[in-house]
């Protein structure tokens, strides 16, 4: 079934797409947390390739993270419990930021915390530092001993990106949790709050008990779920959304080829982010850039955003085609 | 002893099976052809593998390097059948690719001033041991092993640590005449010239080498166990705790991640209990 | 690490468990829509094996389901969108009913609808007919295209249950949905409401594209995910209820072998339900009834509910051991 | 015609691979030694298959059978490489286990009055043809078929059928001389005395068959395309629709279980626009 369409574009496609405010030159960056900044695989490509560069999820002071084991492998899927250990802001700033500014491509910052004020804290802290493109609130990461994730409410991711979008004037991508009962109404509650696009979504709550133990494999018992085995449902989340809302979407959940990927982009989000399939395969974003390209190639597209939203029903494409969208 | 190496960076290639062994008590000894792995493979250091038939497995699996040939181009590992995964990679044989990351974490520091090592395992935790051997052979370094295991059978990797000029002193559970661990390592600490103490396998031995360290003033370094994702410090999936000293200024609760950190951290980082 | 525990039960252990009024001779049984009702396997081995049996949930009423194609593979896991097709109840009482009490073993019926009196009627009508056991309601079906389903909320749950509480003296399980924010409000509003059991839980709602043709693969779109996928994530649902309330839990999602059984009998379930399995496996329920005495030998517990609630706290396995918890 | 033979109980077997074919145009022919399901097979039905190295895959795939030898204990199917499940059946080679469940689905009526059979099919859609062929050979029914490809380099099963005494006309879309297939079948219907008429592979031939089978009287059956996760009428995923008739009789939107009630359909039952 390959080729159907007239082959307009042999050359090489334009990658790059928009993200509301954010111009990207590839549709493809590292998942939060899964990537470090890079340093540790800079010898294995040019990180410059990517849309953009995101650091592990910075908190506004330095903690542990959770006690082992932080992670078990299940079908299809890793569950991790890591509870996001950080050296603090300013190690961040010192020794982080300075590595994703020299990469010469989109830099976003990742930044958690526990309250508002954390958020806000390390928003006004981002926003004097030069060279950041965004920031990314860590709305939802499932393994904070010590509180719920915001984005299981709508009120509470209301809330808090209103409190950010005072302190600061940086884009804001507000990172969803996907284990909630309405996606479109959180979704929406972040937007009108003033986000800028949405990052859909984090790791699913799930376990593992060690049968012959017979206890909880993780330390903090539970952890959340990511990998191959999740990409379904996020998918849908992402055409949930993209369905209901004028939003811009980057998915992230078991992006593992760049199948996965085109996927994504078919279902109308604007970009993607690669997680767990860097552990298995270091060189997983290039392998899925040169994949995406191959498959624009094949089939005669002249850009990427050409196939973003193009499994929508045509009445909702047009909407979906534009940038701000 | 110099400071722990940093990390180098590792390779990520496909190699292939060259053999496939079945040594004492069900152990199994792959021999894998990977040159530039094996050329870069510090004693200490570890590879995590894959069989392109993985099932629905996802992640690599980490092994010690037991041993390296660079001129062969090929490096070993030993291990025994535990889950699916050392299920499938018992089943390779002579000819089968499988995909390698390494060498990850840091090697071991090795005295520099003649003096000699003592080398302390249990079970599949002789496997660093033998490549430690290797390399002190190599620089003509003096080494004696303690192997343990629960009884004579399942000793394993005693005849190549001998090859490699190695005094073994074995140690089963099943007999009653043995001496105790810290025993044997007072012993010799008391009795000889040595650098350094390496443990692997067995937290009871971790024990004892860390109490003879103390009492003889040795550096002691062990390897530690965690579950690993990535394997190259992205994941921040092998964390164990760490003591405070050097690695852990503040004394709190504090984790090193065991892949880049270690595999083996200094015995005073470690905690044992 | 196989025999730590003396070996005081080489004969056969008791299989039999308490799920709330129920007994069943063995806490394994099909999951609703994944084997009809048993005649085409009858075949392939004994069926009177089973704990219990359980139709596909019959509708008020005859329809025909959704259009293909219903159902897609992903990693490790199935995508369904069958919908529910029903011949109504006339038929089940007549063709079906009659097989399922003939099999010598409870019989559970699950009874859908779109309204609560759909719901009542049937329980009504089911509370008329001899040989039923318990009754379990399908609140949580992903694939009605008319209405989201019931147990994505606390409030319509509880309404729910407490209209056919009224309706029926028959046991009620109540069937959840696993995509939600607060799986623990929901099922204590379905035990306040009069719920007898918790069935834990449904497929997650998912989706596949089809990259070639640019359009998702099911008739209506999205979908259900179940199979081993999901078992990490059902699995914490499990453990979150029994942890937080005193609810006898059925676990349902991604059994595939007698150790994910085991793993949810651990985590507090007091019986597993298998689904996708039998589709790849016809004879799992066997297979894994056979497993799990194994095990339970091999580790020397004469009856299993030794080991339910086994890897919980110990604060909390008293209470879970009680066979009303 | 008899009407449509029931359901008969199939069997879940662990079979071998006695022997793998690469037939024309790139079509895979496998021969499975599976003897309780070769010898249940009736014409139009079908097995669900599975490698035993099955990677991330979870289901079985569908396929109808090519041909059976009972007494050899063997059946065969034939297919293209097309997703990642053909590409592992593909692999395998004889003497490698291969899990079988059938025979599913129901055999199709042949006619019992001495009238002979058309059979129509496109690509691997020659599969079920070939098992009809064979078994109105050992009935002594005549058989004629009519066998589609996009090029004469694309034809595949031919010299099976008429090694089962069956006159083949190829028909390819490069021949810019032929006829149409719906011109071609009502002069053979105008021209012979048929029963009925067989057809798998192609909507576009389905719709002339069923033409033909209405201007001349005939029975006609139709393969029909459905998912399948089962195979064994419990998932009801591989529904497909059907007109309103003896298997509808209510006129609405209706679905039939394509694996028990098919995987042919009365071709007047069948949905082909
Ligand atoms: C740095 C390092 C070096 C090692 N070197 C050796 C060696 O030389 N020889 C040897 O026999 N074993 C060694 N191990 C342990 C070995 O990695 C595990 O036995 C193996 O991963 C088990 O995989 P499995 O699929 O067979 O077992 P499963 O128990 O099915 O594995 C399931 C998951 O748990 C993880 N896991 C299970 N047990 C361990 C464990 N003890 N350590 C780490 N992860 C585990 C696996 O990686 C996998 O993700 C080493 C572990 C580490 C961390
Ligand atoms: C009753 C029946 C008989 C069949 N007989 C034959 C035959 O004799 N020869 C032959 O070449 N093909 C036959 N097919 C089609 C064959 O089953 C598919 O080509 C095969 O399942 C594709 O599997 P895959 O993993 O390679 O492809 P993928 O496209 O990767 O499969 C992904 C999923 O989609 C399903 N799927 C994809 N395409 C089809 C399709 N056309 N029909 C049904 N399911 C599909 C697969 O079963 C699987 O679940 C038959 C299908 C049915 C329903
Ligand atoms: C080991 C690990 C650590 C993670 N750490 C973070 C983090 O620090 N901040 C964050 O926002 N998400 C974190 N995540 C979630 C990922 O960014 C991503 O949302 C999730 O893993 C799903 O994508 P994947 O399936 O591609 O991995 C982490 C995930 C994993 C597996
Ligand atoms: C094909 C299919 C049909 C189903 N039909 C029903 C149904 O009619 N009623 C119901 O309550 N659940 C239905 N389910 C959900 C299952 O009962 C079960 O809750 C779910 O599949 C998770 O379990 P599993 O992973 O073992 O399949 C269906 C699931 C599948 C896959
Ligand atoms: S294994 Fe991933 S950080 Fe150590
Ligand atoms: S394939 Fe399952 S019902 Fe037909």
């Amino acid at each position: 079934m390959e080729g159907k369409r007239p082959n307009v574009a042999a050359t090489t496609p334009d990658l790059s797409v928009q993200v509301g405010p954010l111009t990207l030159k590839a549709p493809v960056m590292p998942a939060s947390g899964c990537f470090n900044v890079g340093q540790e695989v800079a010898h294995l490509f040019d990180l410059s390739c990517m849309g953009a560069i995101i650091n592990k999820t910075v908190m506004p002071g330095p903690r542990p993270g959770n006690p082992p084991y932080r992670v078990l492998e299940r079908t299809a899927g890793l569950i991790n419990s890591i509870g996001i250990p950080s050296k603090g802001p300013a190690e961040f700033l010192e020794h982080q930021l300075p590595f994703m500014r020299s990469l010469g491509t989109r830099v976003i910052v990742s930044i958690g915390g526990l309250s508002e004020a954390d958020y806000a804290g390390l928003a006004a802290l981002m926003d004097a530092q030069e060279g950041i493109d965004a920031l990314e609130l860590d709305l939802s990461c499932p393994n904070h001993a010590e509180r719920r994730p915001f984005a299981l409410s709508a009120d509470a991711t209301r809330s808090l990106v209103r409190a950010v979008r005072r302190a600061t004037r940086l884009p804001l991508i507000a990172k969803l949790a996907p284990n909630v009962s309405d996606i479109v109404a959180i979704a929406a509650a972040a937007m009108e709050a003033g986000a800028d696009a949405l990052c859909v979504a984090n790791t699913y709550p799930a376990m593992g008990i060690d049968i012959e133990e017979r206890r909880p494999v993780l330390g903090l018992q539970t952890g959340g779920l990511s990998g191959p085995a999740i990409k379904p449902m996020t998918l849908r989340l992402v055409w949930e959304i993209v369905s209901e809302l004028d939003a811009p979407v980057i998915a992230c959940g078991g992006v593992t080829t760049w199948r996965d990927a085109v996927e994504y982009l078919l279902a109308g989000a604007r970009a993607v982010q690669v997680g767990t399939a860097n552990f298995t395969n270091p060189r997983a974003i290039p392998d899925i850039i040169d994949g995406l390209r191959a498959y624009l190639v094949r089939h005669g597209f002249a850009r990427v955003t050409d196939i973003i939203g193009a499994a929508q029903p045509p009445e909702r494409r047009a909407r979906i085609a534009r940038p701000s969208a | 002893m110099p400071a722990t190496p940093a990390n180098v960076p590792w390779h990520m290639v496909t190699g292939t099976v060259a053999a496939a062994h079945l040594d004492a008590a069900g152990y199994r000894r792959l021999v894998v052809h990977a040159p530039p792995v094996a050329a870069a493979c510090g004693p200490g250091q570890f590879v995590m593998v894959r069989a392109p038939e993985w099932g629905m497995l996802l992640l690599s699996r980490p092994f010690d390097v037991y041993r390296t040939d660079p001129e062969a181009g090929t490096l070993e590992i030993l291990f025994k059948v535990k889950g699916e995964g050392t299920q499938r990679l018992a089943a390779l044989r002579a000819g089968d690719p499988i995909h390698v990351l390494g060498p990850l974490g840091r090697p071991v520091p090795l005295p520099q001033d003649g003096r000699g090592v003592l080398l302390v395992s249990r079970g599949a935790g002789v496997s660093p041991m033998v490549r430690i051997a290797q390399e002190c052979a190599q620089r003509g370094i003096r080494a004696r092993a303690l192997v343990s295991a629960a009884s004579r059978e399942r000793l394993v990797g005693i005849q190549d640590l001998e090859t490699l000029g190695v005094t073994v002193h074995p140690l089963t559970d099943d007999d009653p005449a043995a001496l105790r661990p810290v025993q044997i390592l007072s012993g010799w600490a008391a009795g000889g010239d040595w650098g350094a103490v390496y443990v692997c396998g067995s937290r009871r031995l971790a024990r004892a080498a860390r109490d003879v360290c103390r009492a003889h003033n040795l550096a002691g370094y062990v390897f530690v166990e965690a579950h690993m994702a990535c394997g190259f410090g992205i994941c921040h999936g092998c964390a164990v705790p760490v003591r405070p000293g050097p690695g852990n200024p503040t004394g709190q609760v504090a984790y090193a991640l065991a892949c880049v950190r270690g595999p083996a951290l200094p015995i005073e980082e470690a905690v044992l209990d």
